[in-house]
């Protein structure tokens, strides 16, 4: 049953050293503001599931967080590298995190099947691919109709998920819309969700019976943060924050610029400094 | 037109080997600006699919990442991921998966995944996303990238997604039954897989490039077809398509 | 690539005695007009697949065409049995219809698993449900990871899938929303899909992004049929025709009113007689 | 409120059962009557779900089928029937699955599907739907129907849908880990499994019952609890909300 409270407490609350946690949105609605209410918090051991890292695991895993990364593409999609997971790799620095890597089809099939309570993923995949052989996660099935080998990797099940929402209603409804993602099967797969929100409705009545709406009985905490998937978008409220991206390049790139920045716009900054950052990217509604 | 550079041209070359029946999984980069440049040339129709989930999209300027507000703003409709990958890719409904590479081998095999040993990679690259999927599950694969031996080697550091393989049957002999590359199109040339071994050959050739420049930028014995083509350079509307295209979408990502 | 042609063309180009056919639509959007016409075109020797088969497939498997149904209730919904269905059953008339059961969830798995391009589904069930006993193609795979013994049934690949929806636009994409039920997995699941709708717009450049569309290169015929869901109802366009539901009990009791029944209203008929059976049932815009 | 009839009880004692926190799977019938007058009386917050895909449903008239408009009209969300089965039932988030039955024997199995033979049916039934998986993903079933001998049986014909099979730990021996048929509620009274041997055991007779009517509507020798309670009557409210329900579905089934 949702509550409403502040992040803080919302990651408080559900977050735990050595959690299994998804922070999920693909490109679009990316929790950015919780992942940097959670560094400023500290935890530690984290094993983060997410299909495409970008620069949130890449804040987390510099910053010493994360024990072990479960992944389909970690990139900073359209601009590069992720240099923070490149020194964590190629360098152990700060510290070694082991890595669990798939596709982005066995990803998706992972987190549906975590909804869908099913142990196992199974889809057509890998063929030919290098995956299979460095990763004992995945496995094989035979079809009995075909004799057809199916590809097999076990459901995602994170202890909880975070993901930023357009709005919630006063009930606690949470609707998602544009570029859906994985979003609902993330939240559906967890044992526990928090959203954060642009804002508060009174109700869904006049949305359209389709649109993706998670129930409040899905869903634990909610936190209105404005802005918070920020430098990534939020359909109908703020576009895309391209220079950002490009510019995590150049900050991400050097040990003691990247802790210099992560100082001064996270641990020194607060949820409610991410409205500001949108100002200038809001859309007419 | 006289003027181009060899990545326009590349681009140009891509776009031409779409058509408006065709259904196009995209990747970003030169396969995005190719599949558009086709749409606003001569393959209005063309389905585009990107995947973040977005069908049919038709964006104004090219999308930083896949995912984009202007993709979804612009298609016919969005669906989830988990839908992207199992009706639309994995239903066999894609009929060209469009993909770069950071390295490739003359059997279409693509590596993005690392330089070095796995485990102990010399240079961690952002790893396949998609890539592993499209390249068996589309029924054909075009690949674009800008020539160079680094890029362009005999064996590849990781098999991020298979092309042929070993060449010959070997798609068939895993399961495979989709074509997997089909076109190559580099800034130099245009590249289609030998009948029989399905080592990439060079069928056309950008005007002015010699065999010694594709071979120059490559790292295997390259393979000319008998009889080698001119490609046709970018035509006026071609080039001030992308152009204006790069224009935008310099424009539009460098933000306010 | 969808061909807007009228309902007796499509339904003669694109059925064939023989064929494995879904006439699918989960209680709204039930494809009535395309059923009638292939009674009247006079199919033969028919693998019917369909959820919830109701009055259509009572019409057919009455007017002897079915040779096998692939189903999971085979009920009149709210009102009881199938009384056409029972007699060929129960008693053979008019002819014998080989059957082959399962549960909704494993009908929805199996399109799903159609639809996906999967030779089978994959599901938690059947457990302790007496059709695994009788079903021959339920059987099972064991999860690699855990070693939990999981349903498998083979997916639903039709030769045809008729659908009705609410409307195209002139490129031929189909728009479906309300109950959108099982509809974009059996278009997408079968070799060639056929769609009835109540009308044709310009564009849905205005349709909310997130709602059920089949772009045109996944259908092959589009027939414009208003009305043609009934005694079904179109979301938006017209209501369910309950009373027809209560009255087919009558109707399908007795074999010589059940042809009566369809001479009158299925063999005379045509087209575009459904327009004015829902000329009452319509909703405000 | 003094005057009601045993179908009328056996509908506001099911409707009592449910709170406004649970997650119900709404079977059409008597389930769907009792889960909409809990909503309509004590339990404002159900969530009401139908298998066409409706969530949230609040309808003002009874569904005839489980997916009349209606239901849709005022779901908060209304997903695919493939999604219904998979993220909803099968993901273990419904609370309670509420059946009807055609049979039913005293370890709450049902059949649904036919009376005689499978093969060579006496009569053909319309079978299971979604009752096989309510029955095992549901975390609670509740049964609910009109007592009689032809109903209530010592053997059931055909499993549709599995309760405890022969009681005890059998559903735990199948690997189900759910809770399995916790609560019947007939005309007559009110029905609840042994913790060991699972039996329903009656626990409650409707006002005016006798423990000989219970046992002359049922085919197999009745267990009651030890201490047998009285259910209460149906309030005035409870009465109400019911026939106006009743009446108001009655008016729009007929048609116009």
């Amino acid at each position: 049953m949702a509550h409403f409270i502040p992040l803080e407490q919302a990651v408080r609350e559900n977050l735990k050293d050595g959690d299994t946690v998804a922070f999920e949105g693909f490109t679009h609605l990316i929790p950015t503001a919780a992942v940097h209410e959670a560094i400023r918090q500290g935890f530690k051991d984290l094993t983060l599931v997410r299909m495409t890292p970008d620069l949130i695991y890449d804040q987390m895993v510099g910053m010493g967080m994360v024990k072990k990364m479960i992944f389909s593409y970690v990139g900073n999609p359209g601009v590069g590298l992720l240099r923070r997971v490149r020194d964590s790799v190629e360098n152990g620095w700060p510290r070694e995190v082991e890595i669990e890597e798939h596709s982005h089809a066995a990803m998706a099939n992972a987190y549906e099947a975590g909804a869908a309570g099913l142990p196992l993923a199974v889809f057509r995949g890998y063929r030919g691919a290098g995956l299979a052989e460095v990763n004992p996660n995945i496995k094989s099935i035979t079809c009995p109709f075909t004799g057809e080998k199916l590809a097999a990797v076990p459901a995602v099940r994170p202890d909880v998920t975070f993901i930023h929402a357009q709005k919630a209603d006063k009930k606690g409804n949470v609707l998602i819309e544009g570029i859906i993602g994985i979003q609902k099967e993330a939240v559906l797969a967890a044992k526990r969700a928090v959203v954060t929100v642009e804002e508060v409705v009174d109700d869904f009545s006049d949305a359209h019976p389709n649109l993706c709406i998670l129930p409040h009985w899905t869903i634990t905490a909610i936190a209105v943060v404005p802005g918070g998937a920020h430098p990534s978008y939020t359909h109908g409220y703020y576009v895309r924050d391209n220079a950002s991206y490009l510019e995590w390049d150049q900050v991400a790139a050097d040990r003691d610029r990247f802790r210099a920045w992560m100082e001064e716009n996270v641990i020194k900054a607060k949820p409610e400094d991410f409205a500001a950052r949108v100002e200038k990217l809001r859309v007419a509604k | 037109m006289s003027d181009f550079t060899p990545n326009e041209m590349m681009t140009i070359a891509a776009s031409r080997a779409l058509t408006s029946s065709d259904v196009c999984f995209v990747g970003i980069g030169a396969p995005s600006a190719a599949c558009n440049v086709a749409r606003l040339t001569h393959a209005p129709d063309i389905t585009l699919i990107y995947e973040s989930g977005t069908i049919g999209t038709a964006p104004d300027v090219l999308p930083l990442s896949i995912g984009d507000g202007e993709l979804c703003d612009t298609a016919l409709t969005t669906v989830s991921v988990p839908e992207m990958f199992r009706y639309w890719l994995q239903g066999g409904r894609i009929t060209i998966g469009f993909l770069g590479a950071a390295q490739l081998d003359k059997y279409g095999n693509i590596n993005t995944t690392v330089i070095g040993d796995y485990h102990k990679p010399k240079t961690r690259l952002p790893g396949g996303g998609g890539a592993p999927e499209i390249a068996t599950s589309s029924q054909e694969v075009y690949i674009t990238m800008a020539q160079s031996k680094r890029g362009m080697v005999e064996k590849i550091d990781f098999y991020t997604s298979f092309g042929h393989g070993d060449g010959g049957d070997h798609r068939k002999r895993l399961g495979i039954e989709t074509k997997g590359p089909t076109l190559l199109i580099t800034d130099l040339a245009i590249w289609k897989p030998d009948p029989e071994t399905k080592e990439f050959t060079v069928v056309s050739m950008h005007p002015g490039v010699t065999r010694e420049m594709v071979q120059e930028t490559c790292g295997w014995q390259v393979k000319f077809a008998d009889n080698v083509e001119e490609t046709p350079p970018p035509t006026e509307l071609e080039l001030k398509t992308l152009r204006d295209l790069k224009a935008r979408t310099d424009a539009a990502h460098k933000g306010k």
